[in-house]
């Protein structure tokens, strides 16, 4: 190698300073902490810093989700610091990484609860990262509230480990009634995402429509996926009336899409994976007259969801999605859990656990004594290129 | 027809053939070595000497005939086999263990002759360490042999031509074989290195009985030392005998002055 | 007392020097290029951690039990697809690994896509010192040995180790089942540490970071994939500070690096033998032979 | 449902086998795996849907002027990522090009964000049925550009001149630096070459799939190596048919065994190839010359 040594000195030098500078940066993001550090703690000026953190992803094949999630907490925090809801509380907001993988999902607990010190976190955004995160918030007794991982079972033995999300299980069984019994439908094909998610809504789904009526075909794929068409060419010997896509918008939106290329006409069912603007950007016509389950709907009248979308638009350029509503929300129970309860790690577990009726942007939300969510199901469908509720 | 019921042959091939997509690389050939001899197979470039001897070492199999190796047929073994039967080479472009010590090329040399595995390497039993000790002292002892033993520690790519040559031997004769062949072992040495080779090949053949056979261009080497001389040209054999009949042979003469038949 | 972050990014240095150390043996020794080996990490982390669940084993058995496994698999595999060589290999390699991932996210016995939970913490510090210094002096051992000989005159010239009576076939497997036994090692105590596995942190992505650690550390040499290990494992953690720019400089990190040291971090000869061994190694691995257009 | 299927299997497959050309090329001149070809073929369709989208150009000048950028892109990263390592190590060089590949997806990210962007097809959504099978408007013309595109190459490597001293660079670099190529602009044409046509199928398949991410060039970057490795790695023909195989046993797998098992029913099919041919299915094995 001929190249000169010193040049690449410089370039590493360069590099390190990058990252330092970085690294003074980091730990405070610019506008979402007041001026005042931690390190005083706040007693004599009678101000208390409670740090939040998010574990999400935020680069990997996940990373629209965890963006997504990170942005709907961040306007939780500025919201809560800007109005002074709890004078002398300041909110500081650390959001780490976890790259779509739940072993460094684990390592970003593990570095907001030991480095960072937070006090809560909202987190993480898949339930295979949640998963791995569980052990690491009840050993640290950090009380955590993941705003999207919907596994089966996930918050059980865990008093730190709290949801807010619609479950599956009720989502597709209370969609599988409403096709049969409302729209009169009878045949069934699934097209499940081959991860947790998927896989509970299509077993509950599959459960509830074949009692009700029958499906006829099952078919899965994975996260990611941009070809759908042997699934849909297989699904379309079965000549089913409906599919249900239990899966991501991306991905719906393209399998509406390839579905009506190919000429197999039905109606499109789905879940709050659903729920964001990109589903009627990309799938366009095809995805007219779609039905849904959500918690959130942007066309709700409310204030606090007509402010949230309006924040979220100026902010991020783009309508919010379901991930943002749901962790907008989660943050807000934080909030209201910290403002009853106080700003310790375990009164915000205790506040956190008595949630019941908060009346939040993704619809009244109670929390069980497993920590898992109870709250309403919305049904959406898909007129003229908006999102209307239909129930 | 040549065949095995003559005790003394260490090596005997019937009417080989090997075919490489319609060229007759070796065609039709009969051979034999006996033991204890030190005998030549030369031939113009391309006449398919080297595709022999990667025929006996199980480098490439025979498109028809049969190999015996001490009576014993070997077509349709592998390599490593043939090694363990006690056939060993060099090859014409030096293949030495180039990242790897001097000594630890005469060690690997040894290889067919020990028998430690995994469970001996991590447990060190009293009888891998006595395996190793003797391995080493015999390596050490072939080492002296060809004049290497001062670089034992050396990067065996670090050696000069001559001596590269010459670890390659050592490490073909760990492996005790009763047949070495050698191919090319001059190619390349000024006429001192070249001396010396020739000294080290009588001194193996006589201090450790063993039977040589090599493929060798330099005909002051073939002509000094060989017993018997064989002649190849386009994959078939033209000649077989002692120095001076090959001198005189017509064929041989022609083959090599490139006149046509 | 140090603090629970370090003590795991301790841990997952540990485990993944195991995992270095494990391909530097098959990849830097004895030149088979694997870019699988996450596959057996997660072979040996769910037969570990099914041990312990469904058959109740206690921590050791259990740990080798999935590396026995793993050690299986890595026999299995390597018995067809070795007479394949160089990039032939790998993508061999590759596609068992993606085959493995997708097998476990479909059986019902590992918990399929919701991954397998509740698995006893029993990994710790100790536990992973021990595992390293073991993997470690196990490895030298083979490597200075009539084993290890045979293995690395495999990479140097295969058709001559053969000429030599190494039975090349029988010895590339060997280091396909040592390394897999011990990625199985490194599995178990993984999937014991985080208590919960799912076959995502399973992926080619992971093979690819093994493959990294020994090649930045410096093929060939064992303290090489040592330092790889602990670099690719701190060298992340220590980006968080630069936020969303981290895996930028991640990539960027990697680029660099080769730039200055191609040969690895610890390239050239050093004490102790088999801890050494040098760079151009990997011509040995490109055996393809080019064919033109 | 058969022939409906191979036709969804071919035209995965050509998307396919256009990235493996690309792998193919590079491979084959300076037997590297180029890891950021992945990341070449999600700029490409950056690049076409901007233009497109923002700059309403019509599609073939866009489609052209993307294929030029990613050249431009993929002579960049040869230069700063590849260049330096040529006379080192191949997996040292194979390092560099996966720190090149993360590089290069993050930039993306952090320019443009996680969100999938939509693009729009700028072709009439019409579908012909036959009466073993419909194909769309789309896939009609991917598989047309995808053939003129791999005509081309062929025709760039067999009858120009800078195609013999690609094919010369190829088998045996020292000697044709002796002839009088210059390997350096060689290398640099075909990087250039590679990435072009990287692009277009990331064009192609923005306009199928009608979305471009960041991410997108994860999978197919993976699933271009293993097509160009199934036909014979550094082999052009063998790069398309290896793509329209692994496309159609994909699809296949999918579609008659499980859709779960989709991609490892593909790489079974890889491995047992090569088990059969190994070194792919038109690569040469040349005999180990002892």
């Amino acid at each position: 190698m001929k190249m000169n040594k010193s040049y690449f000195n410089v370039l590493a030098v360069l590099l390190l300073s990058f990252v330092l500078v970085f690294a003074a940066a980091g730990c405070t993001q610019p506008g979402t902490a007041p001026e005042q550090e931690d390190g005083a703690n706040g007693e004599s000026a009678g101000s208390v810093v409670v740090k939040l953190g998010t574990v999400g992803p935020l680069t990997g094949g996940a990373a629209t989700y965890g963006t997504s999630v990170r942005n709907g907490v961040k306007i939780a925090v500025d919201e809560f610091n800007d109005n002074e809801e709890a004078p002398g509380i300041f909110l500081e907001l650390v959001s780490e990484d976890s790259e779509g993988d739940w072993s460094k999902a684990a390592n970003a607990f593990s570095k907001l609860i030991d480095q960072d010190k937070v006090d809560v976190i909202v987190g993480a955004v898949l339930s295979s990262e949640t998963e791995a995160g569980g052990p690491i918030v009840k050993s640290a007794k950090v009380p955590t509230i993941s705003p999207s991982s919907t596994s089966t079972g996930l918050t059980l033995d865990n008093p730190y480990l709290f949801r807010n999300c619609l479950s599956d299980e009720v989502q597709a069984s209370q969609l599988a009634e409403y096709a049969v019994e409302e729209l009169g439908l009878g045949k069934f094909a699934i097209l499940y995402t081959n991860n947790d998610y998927g896989v509970a809504l299509k077993n509950a789904f599959e459960e509830t429509a074949n009692s009700l009526g029958e499906v006829l075909a099952v078919e899965a794929f994975m996260d990611n996926d941009e070809n759908f068409k042997p699934q849909l060419t297989s699904i379309q010997q079965k000549d089913p009336e409906a599919i249900f896509v239990a899966g991501y918008y991306t991905e719906a939106a393209k399998i509406a899409q390839q579905a009506v290329e190919q000429g197999l006409e039905v109606q499109f069912l789905g879940a709050d994976g659903f729920y964001s603007p990109v589903l009627v950007e990309i799938g366009g016509d095809t995805v007219e007259g779609a039905i849904f389950t959500a918690g959130f709907h942007s066309g709700d009248e409310s204030p606090t969801v007509q402010n949230f979308v309006n924040t979220y638009e100026e902010l991020f350029g783009e309508e919010p999605d379901m991930f943002a509503a749901q962790a907008y929300d989660a943050a807000r129970i934080v909030i209201e859990a910290i403002k009853s309860k106080g700003t310790t790690s375990e009164q915000i577990r205790e506040g956190l656990a008595e949630t019941k009726d908060f009346p939040g942007i993704t619809g009244n939300t109670s929390i069980d004594e497993e920590g898992d969510t109870i709250k309403d199901v919305l049904i959406l469908k898909v007129t003229d290129g908006v999102f209307e509720r239909i129930r | 027809m040549t065949s095995s019921n003559s005790n003394n042959y260490v090596l005997d091939a019937a009417r080989v053939s090997r075919v490489f997509g319609g060229l007759k690389a070796v065609d039709q050939v009969d051979f034999f070595v006996k033991k204890r001899e030190i005998m030549s197979l030369i031939g113009p470039n391309g006449a398919g000497k080297t595709t022999l001897f990667n025929l006996f070492t199980g480098h490439y199999q025979p498109s028809r005939g049969e190999i015996f190796f001490k009576e014993e047929k070997i077509n349709g073994l592998k390599p490593y086999q043939i090694t363990a039967k006690g056939l060993a080479r060099t090859f014409q472009n030096i293949r030495l263990f180039s990242k790897m010590s001097v000594l630890d090329n005469v060690l690997i040399g040894r290889h067919t002759k020990t028998s430690s595995g995994v469970i001996g390497a991590v447990l060190r039993r009293a009888k891998d360490k006595q395996e190793e000790a003797n391995a080493r002292e015999m390596a050490m002892s072939l080492l002296k042999f060809v004049g290497l033993e001062d670089k034992k520690d050396e990067q065996a790519s670090s050696l000069s031509y001559g001596e590269q040559r010459r670890l390659e031997v050592a490490r073909a004769l760990a492996a005790d074989p009763e047949l070495l062949l050698l191919d090319e072992p001059a190619a390349g040495m000024n006429p001192q290195e070249t001396n010396d080779l020739m000294e080290l090949i009588s001194k193996i053949r006589d201090e450790m009985n063993k039977t040589i056979l090599l493929i060798e261009h330099d005909m002051k080497v073939v002509m000094g030392i060989s017993e018997r001389i064989a002649v190849l040209n386009y994959g078939k054999k033209i000649a077989e005998g002692t120095p001076s009949e090959i001198l005189k042979n017509e064929d041989v003469i022609h083959a090599y002055l490139g006149v046509a038949n | 007392m140090i603090s629970a972050y370090y003590l795991q990014i301790i841990i997952l240095a540990g485990i993944n020097i195991i995992m270095a150390a494990s391909l530097n043996l098959i990849t830097g020794f004895t030149g088979q290029l694997s870019i699988g080996h996450a596959a057996f990490m997660s072979i040996g982390a769910y037969s570990s951690a099914l041990a312990t669940l469904a058959l109740g084993f206690p921590f050791l058995p259990s740990l080798l039990f999935g590396a026995f496994v793993a050690a299986f698999f890595g026999v299995l595999v390597g018995v067809p697809t070795l007479k394949l060589k160089g990039d032939y290999l790998a993508i061999a390699t590759l596609g068992f690994g993606e085959i493995v991932r997708i097998v476990f996210l479909n059986l019902e016995i590992t918990g399929g896509a919701v991954g397998l939970r509740g698995i006893p913490k029993n990994t710790t510090l100790l536990w992973v010192i021990v595992a390293v210094l073991l993997t470690l002096f196990v490895l030298n051992r083979i490597l200075n040995s009539r084993v290890g000989r045979a293995l690395i005159a495999i990479r140097e010239d295969e058709t001559a180790a053969e000429s030599m009576g190494i039975n090349t076939t029988y010895f590339k497997t060997l280091a396909f089942g040592v390394g897999a036994f011990f990625a199985g090692i490194g599995g178990g105590l993984f999937s014991h540490y985080f208590r919960y596995i799912h076959p995502g942190s399973f992926g080619f992505m992971r093979s690819i970071e093994h493959l990294c650690m020994v090649v930045l550390g410096g093929l060939g040499n064992m303290w090489g994939s040592v330092l790889g290990a602990v670099a690719l494992t701190t060298i992340p953690e220590f980006l968080r500070a630069s936020a969303d720019y981290r895996q930028l400089f991640y990539g960027a990190i990697l680029v660099i690096m080769m730039r200055v040291r191609p040969q690895g971090l610890i390239g050239e000869r050093m004490a102790g033998k088999s801890f050494s061994l040098g760079d151009s190694i990997l011509k040995k691995l490109s055996i393809t032979k080019k064919t033109g257009f | 449902m058969f022939f409906q299927q191979l036709i969804n299997g071919i035209v995965l497959g050509s998307t396919y086998a256009l990235i493996a050309l690309g792998y193919t090329m590079v491979y084959g001149i300076i037997e590297l795996i180029n890891f950021a070809h992945g990341e070449i073929y999600m700029f490409g369709a950056f690049v076409g849907m901007t233009l497109v989208t923002v700059y309403q150009m019509p599609f073939v000048p866009a489609f052209l002027l993307a294929m030029a950028l990613a050249a431009l892109l993929g002579i960049t990263v040869e230069f700063f990522a590849y260049r330096p390592l040529r006379r080192s190590s191949r997996l040292a060089a194979l390092i560099s090009a996966i720190g090149a590949s993360i590089f290069l997806q993050n930039l993306a990210l952090l320019v443009k964000g996680a969100r999938p962007y939509s693009f729009p097809s700028p072709f009439a959504s019409e579908v012909y049925k036959t009466s073993l099978f419909t194909i769309s408007r789309v896939e009609l013309i991917i598989l047309a550009i995808s053939f003129l595109l791999m005509l081309g190459l062929t025709f760039l490597i067999q009858k120009t001149k800078i195609g013999i001293a690609m094919r010369a660079t190829a088998q045996d670099k020292d000697t044709a630096s002796l002839m009088g190529i210059d390997i350096n602009s060689v290398i640099t044409i075909t990087f250039a070459v590679g990435s072009a046509l990287g692009a277009a199928a990331g064009v192609m398949v923005g306009v199928y799939f009608r979305t471009v991410t960041p991410m997108m060039g994860l999978m197919p970057g993976l699933k271009g190596f293993v097509a160009a490795v199934l036909g014979g790695i550094g082999s052009i023909p063998g790069a398309m048919l290896g793509g329209l195989l692994l496309g159609i046993a994909e699809v296949m797998g999918a579609a008659y065994i499980s859709s779960q098992y989709r991609d490892a029913i593909a790489f079974a099919i890889l491995i047992v190839v090569l088990l059969f041919k190994p070194a792919g299915l038109i690569g040469r094995s040349l005999q180990v010359k002892v």
